[in-house]
């Protein structure tokens, strides 16, 4: 953990406020995908928040970011309107993929946000393009790419990192390790010493660091872009864990019995909240920014649960130029 | 006889496989805990770590590993969790399983199964629902097999095991909880037999995999129209079963295929053509296509609703054709 | 006007469309080089490293990547050496590239060219003698654009990459140093228009790619035993153009397709299919579908040749379907 | 170099005589070739027979092999009849594929040579599941899958050296690193420490070796095989060089000038054979090697060049077994 008197209390409220808005927002999309109203897969970020908020928190609007499956967090950090983005995950129109593409697929092409996958391990050669595409124009920004554990045994991870280094593009990937790949250990499927040791065999400096705590996401985060800045790729390697299943709807029974609740001591949130406490932060000030958050998402909650389905016939939008896509289909 | 659900009857043909020849694996992402639908529940138990492979997200070695040791005289039965991560491993699909035996001149075989769990599943939008049989179809070499029925489901999976070649194997995620007998007595139809569902009169329906069962509930409407619908559940794509379905068009005059995925390149097209090369002066009228327009998948669903194709549709545009 | 190769010619509009928009580039094994059949000769010495830039053997790296330097506003050509290789990076193309304008409800479009040299060529055997069109054709999304002239080759990757849609742009290998005028004042047709290259009136002849000079040559033959052959060259799958093959069809009575891909499953498939199921009434027999058996290709010629279709073979089975 | 009072000069007698064979076999192969007898492609290994060699004289016969495109030294070293090849370069009768694969096919599994590869890369995960089947029949031999520097850029190179090492399967890769991909410098897109590192990262021990001194491949390959028997899968690096172009009709004018000159005095053979010449051996034995070998190998060419090609119809065998491939082949 980094020395408290460098502690910025301001930054930190600000960082605790963004997580708090995610965590209330995955609360709000589970309880409505209970409801019925979520009818695709989600993979809430639960305990995860700090990477996101961490991360996303020292980018630029026009810094360019790509997720995995597990992309609420990542999105909302990044700038994007919580409504749009439980609109879409509701199927409803005015989502930000018009309804098209559902919690996997969430994106906000606006604030630089390029996709969630629902292929492990594939935007990362779709990051390393955009980098790619930013030093050819001579552009002044950076892509993160985010991906789990799991994504680092896809072929993708060594093309992409090693394209990445071998044409020094700005962009910094980032493995966020929960642990698992879906319901298997992801050490149980990987050999050697990791994501690190892996970006080092191909050039690229890599570091380790604990990703539940924000203070120490929020300035290896900050150390990392200005390296990337100055001398392209590298990589963060974040441990974290996922508090819950894999999906809303996983009981997540192949843990270790007692494993999560004694994560629970480690959400990252809590710890959040415990160091700015300790910095002489009111209780009911937390709180006050956490029931903001509860609000805003009830809030959005509400628009995405009374919207309405988009037109049966946008199905044929944004197919492709030539030819109609409607008449000519078949 | 019993009752079974698809994925029970799946699971069951496995397992039954596996206690018969020791050469028999599976290997894939999760299989340890039953695999992501439940497929594979409760065999890591019975035959261990080593025959029920929990693998790395590495879709390239679970295709290109499971040649190799199809090589070495092993019978790997490979998960890919949805058709849709098969694409992350077409090299190892098109360019080696299915060629391998015919370019090193006959010198080896590659006998595995590749289970693609295929198919529309509610919202689960443009990357998690795909049905790309017509692609298999059209590759030398392999072999393609879309169950409709928990019986299928079961012999057909031991059949494409004891092929000597690589199958593709195409269940459908729709019909995992679909009930069903298996193992009644009744008679096994090989790869590449079709199935005469419903005998009718008057037109003849072919499908498989999910749309099997969509064009069975048409057939029922059509009947209340006065139209007798013969029903053929094709259950293979390749080889398939041309004999059955040109006899029943040269009884019934027309022809209707139903498939979900895309009509454009579909395995329809294939079907509707050869129909008409055969036996174009049997027919009554022109062979029509029902699948999916050609845009991609959506998540919300009144859009994916524009690609599921409804029993209605099919009787709307039968009786159409038919001219009734 | 000028008389260029076909590879010439495409190398040419590449040169002209990088000269008019910088936000164009090519990246691929061995460009550097002149790529490995010399489609890129000299341009890297114009453009720089840059711009004609040599990859890594990184197939769907590659493509991957240029997925998002197109969402980024760059228009890259993917060079793919051989369509074969293009099998190690589908899930690029067809979950990514084709998908992604949809999937994120037209956020962004996906501005490239995916350049496949494709096709038979001399024993090059299974793995690099592939022609896998059809499957293109069946993905929402990609646009499948197959040059069969020099002409061609300049104008139609000019606008493949004007396109902000993906695109499987699909070169024959064999025709590399077919030369043929360019830029000559003649009209430019635009992707999805077929051009009638030799108008008839006894049977129309619908080809593409190599195949389209196999069925001119056909035409030649069918003419001197009194048969006036309409050849059509499709030059673009998606979107095809059914109206001047309908239009066609109806004057002629008799269809025969001609690809050189396996011809189950082949595009082939849905041509016949949609001419039947559109124009039945106008038809004097049934659309003939002239294809490759559906068995690898192999290395010896003899063998070889077995996929290889010939002009005599498309005169035989055209007067046996006309009746003369 | 190893020390000579080691010096086996039988053994070595022997190795040079096979590099003398795989030398002379790709002569008279690029004769043909050059006399249009050889329709396709061609990618001799003039410059790196020690490798093949020195790795192959160390196995048994049913221990397994794959190779790449540049093939024709490995199958010939692990023991395939030369007629039996050269038949099948030239695409006729009694070739081993049965004229159905050439050059970049070739094959003999009578031998355990599992095949080349037309794709880069592409051998990896098969041999990787060769050595499973091997470990889950509990067999007792091991396979060894040969590849190009180039090839450890694509995505099978991680996913199979992940799954040897996670597995801990009996296999021995081989990067025989020539400098080149086709026309390019292999160094030039590929970032990082190379082949060593990158298994390395993935808990694979490596070594990088002179592949083109046979004692020092020779004995690297004993030594690695006895580990990989021991412990899983290794990884041997053996730096070397293509002494004329990728396939037989490239001027490999890429070359900056003068390069492949001096590389021919790091030739394997040249080198094996001073060794030999140094220990004892005379002039003429060593010739009487090399023209016995260009005999053989004249003979092979002969044969090949009588036989007919294969009967057009066999195009329809070896397909598939279930349905006719002939008579349903449309
Ligand atoms: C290529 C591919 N293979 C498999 C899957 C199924 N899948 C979805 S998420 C997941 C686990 C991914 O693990 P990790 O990368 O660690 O991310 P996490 O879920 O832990 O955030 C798997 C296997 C997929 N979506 N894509
Ligand atoms: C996947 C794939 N991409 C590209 C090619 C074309 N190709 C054939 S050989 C070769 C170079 C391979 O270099 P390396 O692996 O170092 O082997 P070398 O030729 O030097 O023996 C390339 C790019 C291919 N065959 N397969
Ligand atoms: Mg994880
Ligand atoms: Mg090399």
């Amino acid at each position: 953990m980094m020395p408290t008197k460098n502690f910025d209390q301001r930054r930190y409220a600000q960082l605790f406020k963004q997580m708090c808005r995610i965590r209330a927002f995955e609360r709000a999309a589970i309880n409505a995908k209970n409801e019925g109203l979520v009818l695709g897969a989600i993979h809430p970020s639960i305990g995860q928040e700090a990477a996101a908020v961490g991360v996303c928190e020292n980018l630029n609007k026009d810094d360019i970011l790509l997720s995995t499956h597990r992309g609420h967090g990542h999105t909302l950090s990044k700038g994007a309107d919580p409504s749009a983005m439980m609109l879409e995950l509701l199927g409803k129109e005015g989502g930000n993929c018009a309804g098209k593409g559902g919690s996997m697929h969430i994106a906000d092409f606006s604030v630089g946000m390029l996709g969630a996958n629902g292929v492990v391990g594939a935007n990362i050669n779709i990051a390393v393009g955009a980098a790619h595409a930013i030093k050819l124009k001579g552009e002044n920004k950076i892509v993160v790419c985010i991906f789990g554990d799991g994504a680092i045994n896809r072929g993708p991870f060594l093309e992409g990192l090693n394209w990445a280094k071998v044409y020094n593009l700005p962009i910094l990937f980032i493995c966020e390790d929960n642990g698992y790949s879906a319901t298997t250990h992801t050490k149980e499927t990987t050999a050697g010493g990791g994501p690190v040791v892996r970006a080092q065999s191909l050039g690229i400096k890599a570091e380790t660091f604990d990703g539940n705590d924000i203070i120490t996401v929020d300035q290896a985060a900050q150390d990392y872009i200005e390296r990337v800045k100055k001398s392209g790729p590298h990589l963060l390697h974040f441990l974290t864990y996922r508090l819950e299943g894999h999906t809303s709807t996983d009981p997540a029974a192949y843990r270790p019995d007692g494993e999560a609740d004694g994560k629970w001591s480690n959400d990252p949130i809590a710890r959040c909240r415990n160091l700015l406490v300790e910095d002489g932060v009111s209780a009911e000030q937390l709180d006050k920014f956490d029931n903001e958050a509860t609000a805003e998402m009830t809030r959005v909650y509400k628009i995405a649960r009374d919207a309405s389905f988009p037109p049966a016939l946008d199905a044929y939008k944004d197919v492709q130029d030539i030819g109609n896509p409607q008449t000519e289909a078949f | 006889m019993k009752q079974m659900t698809y994925l029970e009857a799946g699971r069951e043909g496995l397992a039954e496989m596996m206690r018969e020849d020791t050469s028999v694996w599976a290997l894939g992402e999760d299989l340890g805990r039953g695999g992501v639908f439940g497929q594979y529940h409760g065999l890591q138990t019975e035959f261990g770590k080593d025959r029920i492979a929990d693998t790395p997200i590495s879709e390239s070695c679970i295709l290109g590993s499971a040649v190799g040791a199809a090589m070495m005289g092993t019978r790997p039965v490979v998960e890919m969790r949805f058709s849709d991560f098969a694409l992350c491993a077409v090299d190892e699909l098109v360019n080696q399983a299915a060629k391998a035996r015919y370019m090193f001149g006959g010198q080896t075989r590659v006998p595995m199964v590749v289970r693609e769990p295929s198919g529309l599943w509610r919202s689960s939008a443009a990357q998690h629902s795909q049905s790309l049989e017509a692609w298999y179809a059209h590759i030398p070499g392999l072999v393609v097999v879309m169950p409709s029925t928990p019986a299928d489901n079961r012999t057909l999976l031991m059949e494409s095991i004891r092929c000597d070649d690589p199958v593709v194997y195409l269940e459908h995620k729709s019909l995992w909880d679909f009930e069903g007998p298996v193992d009644d007595g009744a008679e096994i139809l090989p790869i590449g037999k079709a199935r005469v569902a419903r005998p009718g009169k008057d037109v003849t329906i072919v499908s498989w995999s999910a749309m099997f069962h969509t064009s069975m509930e048409a057939a029922e409407g059509l009947a209340a129209k006065g139209v007798d619908a013969e029903v053929i559940d094709l259950r293979t794509l390749w080889p398939w079963d041309k004999k059955t379905v040109f006899e029943s068009v040269c009884k019934t005059g027309h022809l209707i295929v139903v498939h979900e995925a895309v009509q454009v390149g579909g395995f329809g097209a294939e079907i509707a053509a050869s129909v008409t090369e055969n036996v174009f002066s049997d027919l009554k009228s022109a062979p029509l296509r029902i699948g999916a327009p050609r845009i991609p998948i959506s998540y919300a669903p009144t859009m994916e609703d524009e690609v599921r194709i409804t029993a209605e549709q099919i009787i709307e545009k039968t009786l159409n054709r038919v001219g009734k």
